[in-house]
């Protein structure tokens, strides 16, 4: 019943508006459909779709194994619509394993070598080749020459609006492949494992998850269920980065966090980032 | 007739028969080398099975993809962006040691940085060895960087 | 005759050995002035009469210390890494805003009584360095000196912008 | 998303593909360099460094040395060019092109008393204090079509800037601000978040004052009553009627002035900014009082 009432609105809302839904703010900002408790939010942004139709994804829940859809949620074209670019997704996990890699490979050269001061035979009259040293790169037990040497950076700072669209083009294609769920919060019954383990086995989550919320602390029950577990883990909003959302098979957000992940990425698409994109000092940072 | 001429040649001509001498590897006799000297390859057929020391492999421990540090591995890299943007990412870099965290430069430069972050914290007291290291390196490579390559174009 | 030379040897050689850890001590402690201004004091108070400190030989030498001047590009420096200005193309050249260098002419002042009016007077202008000359002066400055300076009344303004030809003007055509 | 709607169509191809994961994302093809030198045939002939000499022997001679000749960079007789540049004052220019330009994408608001902190915000000019540089020169680029009528305070401008200003029936002064002052008024959020009281301006230095003082110069030190006359003295110079700025509408906007010790419209040396409990903290004792108004 639900379901076809639901099909219905979508097919409604796509017959009204054709191929290009350009947003009219004139409807309220969240409107209640009273059928089922079913919430449909749309949403009016500070900085409009223009040429680009809002998402649309089912609010669900936690607190049952079975899937619940609890109302419809809009998000943002310009973040969770972003073009698949691939190569920035890989620009920006290589920055992230890079702006953290030191070298501490090693190698002593001739002068770090123990001993070595003495010549090691006189340079004429015994047919022997020349030496000066026997911790020349040339002799067994020597220096090396050219090897690594230790503290090696390799340190870089990504342009911002790399970053910036590095973030988008992940979530975009997340979402576009299914892997991104919206729930209303992170509120378990119970802080059994076992009760994560099967909820995400249902819901055909496969087998890690990130877990993003909005505050610094997430519910109980959550924590407590999912720290057994090294696959299915819990981010605060500010922690969020491509390298995580790559590694976990699912992204799941609450309703907070999407909105908070979408107003902070809307302001910097939007924002004037002169200061931003200067070259990175470090006695700046 | 045909008989005739076949008789007539086995009786006046043989075939000639070469003697190969074979020395087959097993019957190799090993050079006898001093005593105390062991033989590095193994020259004894077939490896050892059962019997005798090991090979020395490494016990196989799998390892755990998702230890704490590589399941939040990059955890508040886009803090400038998603957080209240009062912080960089830089300074979240916790597990590089100060006096690198978020340095770039060749290795002249990053060991400038470490004489002068260390010295102060009393590397020269503590490792006379080490620091005497650094400052000849430091003065092998200032010499090197300056008088033996190419200057390009200053930086912008 | 010779033994008496040694011994006069001999006993300048503490003398020598113990300067030259002047030397030292003062090299040091000029690098920074907080240093140097700690040390004054223990020099005065502690050491008596006839310390080598106040000899006024080693005092004459010491205060005459002189940087070894560097007339060629240092490209990683001592203290902080970075490229330093040759302080000799800063005294004879000047970089104009677009990037060309200007110079005097070489043997202005020389020989001056055989020149002749307009050879002197072809002396005193200023040219233009060529591009080879400007690349390679380019690389021996920082980018401070390649930094427009916009300094009120400066007798250059004319020269630091090409605008008055078509394929060096930088700024658009403006309609009125 | 272009016309043949590029964007969709990529995402929902994207659902019939594998998972993006860590494992199969890569750059885009040829778009690094390969770092290694080629070894085949001809790959592996000069790698770079050129046929014979000092290039190919890596025996880099050091930069301007002419085996032995005198150098061209120590032939040229010295002159010194550069004497006391770091004494100088530098004033990055701003025409009055930009200026007009600046103003009619409305990025400065006329109807107020304009100052560097105001242009500044327009984001269209910069500047950098510690770099020598002492705020805004108006230079007269664009004079001819300059139509605003303002109330401007610049740190450095020529007659004909002067001139141009007032035939619109604007107003002009120049202001000495020192470093620290500009600093604070180049990013006042960062200074008020600092939770500091607003220092007060710095008088001129002695080589500056005369430029300051006068009246032709509409400098800020400089008597009213003297750059009224020199007003009229340069309508008739540069042959325009002065428009009458008593019975405009705007009159008291555009006889607003700063204080020769005040740095922003508004605020006092002496006061701190709380901005975030958005209120103004004035001094009480008489001692402070004294001091931020000598």
């Amino acid at each position: 019943m639900t379901s076809a009432l639901i099909s219905a609105i979508k097919k409604l809302h796509i017959s009204v508006v054709p191929q290009i839904r350009v947003y009219s703010s004139n409807v309220a900002a969240a409107a209640t459909s009273s059928a089922n408790n079913l919430s449909i939010t749309k949403k009016d942004w500070g900085f409009q779709p223009q040429y680009t139709k809002p998402r649309e994804v089912w609010i669900e829940n936690l607190d049952t194994v079975e899937e619940q859809k609890l109302g419809l949620f809009e998000l943002h074209p310009l973040v969770f619509a972003a073009p698949p670019r691939i190569d920035i997704i890989n620009q920006n996990v290589v920055w992230q394993r890079k702006i953290r890699f030191v070298s501490w490979a090693h190698t002593k050269t001739r002068a770090e070598v123990r001993g070595g001061g003495r010549k090691p035979w006189p340079q004429k009259g015994l047919g022997r080749a020349r030496h000066g040293s026997i911790r020349s790169p040339l002799f067994r037990g020597g220096g090396i020459a050219h090897g690594p040497r230790a503290g090696k950076s390799h340190f870089f700072m990504l342009p911002f609006h790399l970053r910036v669209h590095g973030l988008t083009t992940t979530l975009s294609a997340k979402l576009a492949q299914d892997d991104l769920h919206i729930v209303k919060d992170l509120e378990l019954p119970t802080d059994d494992p076992e009760y994560l383990n099967e909820l995400i086995e249902k819901r055909n989550w496969g087998p890690s998850v990130l877990l993003v919320d909005d505050t610094d602390l997430a519910p109980r029950n959550i924590i407590a269920a999912s720290d057994t577990m090294g696959h299915i883990n819990v981010m605060p909003v500010y922690g969020l980065n491509v390298y995580s959302m790559l590694k976990h098979d699912t992204l799941v957000l609450t309703l907070s966090a999407a909105e908070k992940i979408e107003e902070r990425l809307l302001h910097w698409l939007h924002a004037n980032t002169t200061k931003e994109q200067q070259p990175f000092k470090l006695s700046q940072v | 007739m045909a008989w005739l001429g076949s008789t007539v040649l086995n009786l006046f001509w043989k075939p000639s028969v070469n003697i190969v001498r074979t020395r087959y590897h097993a019957e190799k006799q090993r050079v006898i080398k001093r005593y105390g000297f062991e033989e590095q390859i193994w020259n004894g057929g077939l490896l050892p099975r059962t019997s005798g020391k090991p090979l020395p492999m490494p016990e196989y421990r799998p390892a755990n993809p998702w230890s704490e540090r590589k399941a939040l591995f990059g955890q508040n890299d886009y803090i400038d962006i998603l957080g209240p943007g009062d912080l960089h990412p830089v300074k979240t870099l916790y597990t590089v040691p100060s006096w690198i965290r978020g340095v770039n430069g060749n290795e002249y430069q990053i060991l400038l940085r470490k004489r002068k972050m260390l010295g102060q914290a009393g590397l020269r007291q503590v490792r006379p060895t080490k620091w005497k290291d650094l400052q000849r390196r430091i003065s092998f490579l200032y010499r090197k960087l300056n008088r033996k390559t190419k200057t390009g174009p200053s930086p912008i | 005759m010779f033994r008496l030379a040694i011994s006069a040897v001999r006993s300048i050689r503490p003398l020598s050995v113990s300067y030259l850890n002047a030397a030292n001590i003062i090299s040091n402690s000029s690098r920074n002035y907080g240093t140097l201004q700690n040390l004054r004091i223990p020099i005065h108070t502690c050491i008596g009469q006839n310390s080598l400190l106040k000899n006024k030989q080693i005092l004459d030498i010491s205060s005459n210390l002189s940087v070894v001047p560097v007339r060629t590009v240092t490209k990683f420096s001592l203290q902080k890494g970075k490229r330093k200005s040759v302080k000799a193309v800063v005294r004879r050249f000047f970089r104009l805003h677009w990037g060309g260098w200007i110079r005097t002419k070489v043997g202005r002042n020389k020989k001056m009584w055989k020149k002749s009016s307009s050879q002197k007077r072809r002396l005193r202008q200023h040219v233009f360095c060529n591009s080879t000359q400007s690349t390679m002066l380019d690389k021996m400055v920082t980018k401070f000196w390649k930094r427009p300076k916009y300094y009120v009344d400066d007798p250059y303004a004319p020269y630091h912008t090409r605008e008055e030809f078509v394929t060096t003007r930088k700024k658009p055509f403006v309609k009125q | 998303m272009g016309s043949r709607q590029i964007t969709e169509k990529s995402l929902s191809m994207l659902r019939s593909l594998p998972r993006i994961s860590l494992g199969n994302i890569r750059n885009n093809p040829k778009s690094r360099q390969n770092p290694k030198r080629g070894r085949g045939q001809h790959g592996g002939d000069k790698h770079g460094a050129g046929n014979k000499g000092s290039g190919q022997r890596q025996n880099y001679m050091r930069l301007g040395y002419e085996t032995g000749n005198n150098p061209f960079y120590l032939r040229v007789p010295q002159e010194h060019y550069y004497r006391g540049h770091h004494l100088r004052r530098e004033y990055p220019p701003l025409s009055l092109h930009q200026l007009q330009s600046i103003i009619d994408k409305d990025r400065l608001d006329i109807t107020k008393p304009i100052d560097i902190a105001s242009i500044i915000k327009s984001g269209l000019y910069n500047f950098f204090p510690d770099q020598k540089q002492f705020g805004v020169q108006l230079t007269d680029e664009g004079a001819d079509f300059f139509a605003a009528k303002i109330n401007i305070e610049v740190q450095w401008a020529s007659e004909q800037v002067i001139a141009a200003i007032e035939k619109n029936g604007g107003v002009i002064t120049t202001a000495y601000y020192d470093p620290h002052s500009l600093m604070l008024l180049k990013n006042p959020k960062k200074f008020f978040e600092s939770g500091q009281a607003i220092p007060r301006r710095m008088i001129p230095p002695p080589d500056a004052i005369e430029y300051y003082t006068s009246a032709k110069t509409r400098g800020y030190l400089a008597d009213p009553e003297e750059i009224s006359k020199e007003r009229l003295k340069l309508a008739q110079k540069y042959g325009y009627t002065l428009p009458n700025i008593e019975n405009e509408p705007n009159y008291n906007m555009l006889n607003e002035r700063k204080d020769p010790r005040q740095i922003f419209y508004g605020l006092e040396p002496g006061w701190v900014i709380n901005l975030k409990e958005k209120c103004i903290l004035k001094p009480k004792d008489l001692e402070l009082l004294k001091f931020y108004s000598t």
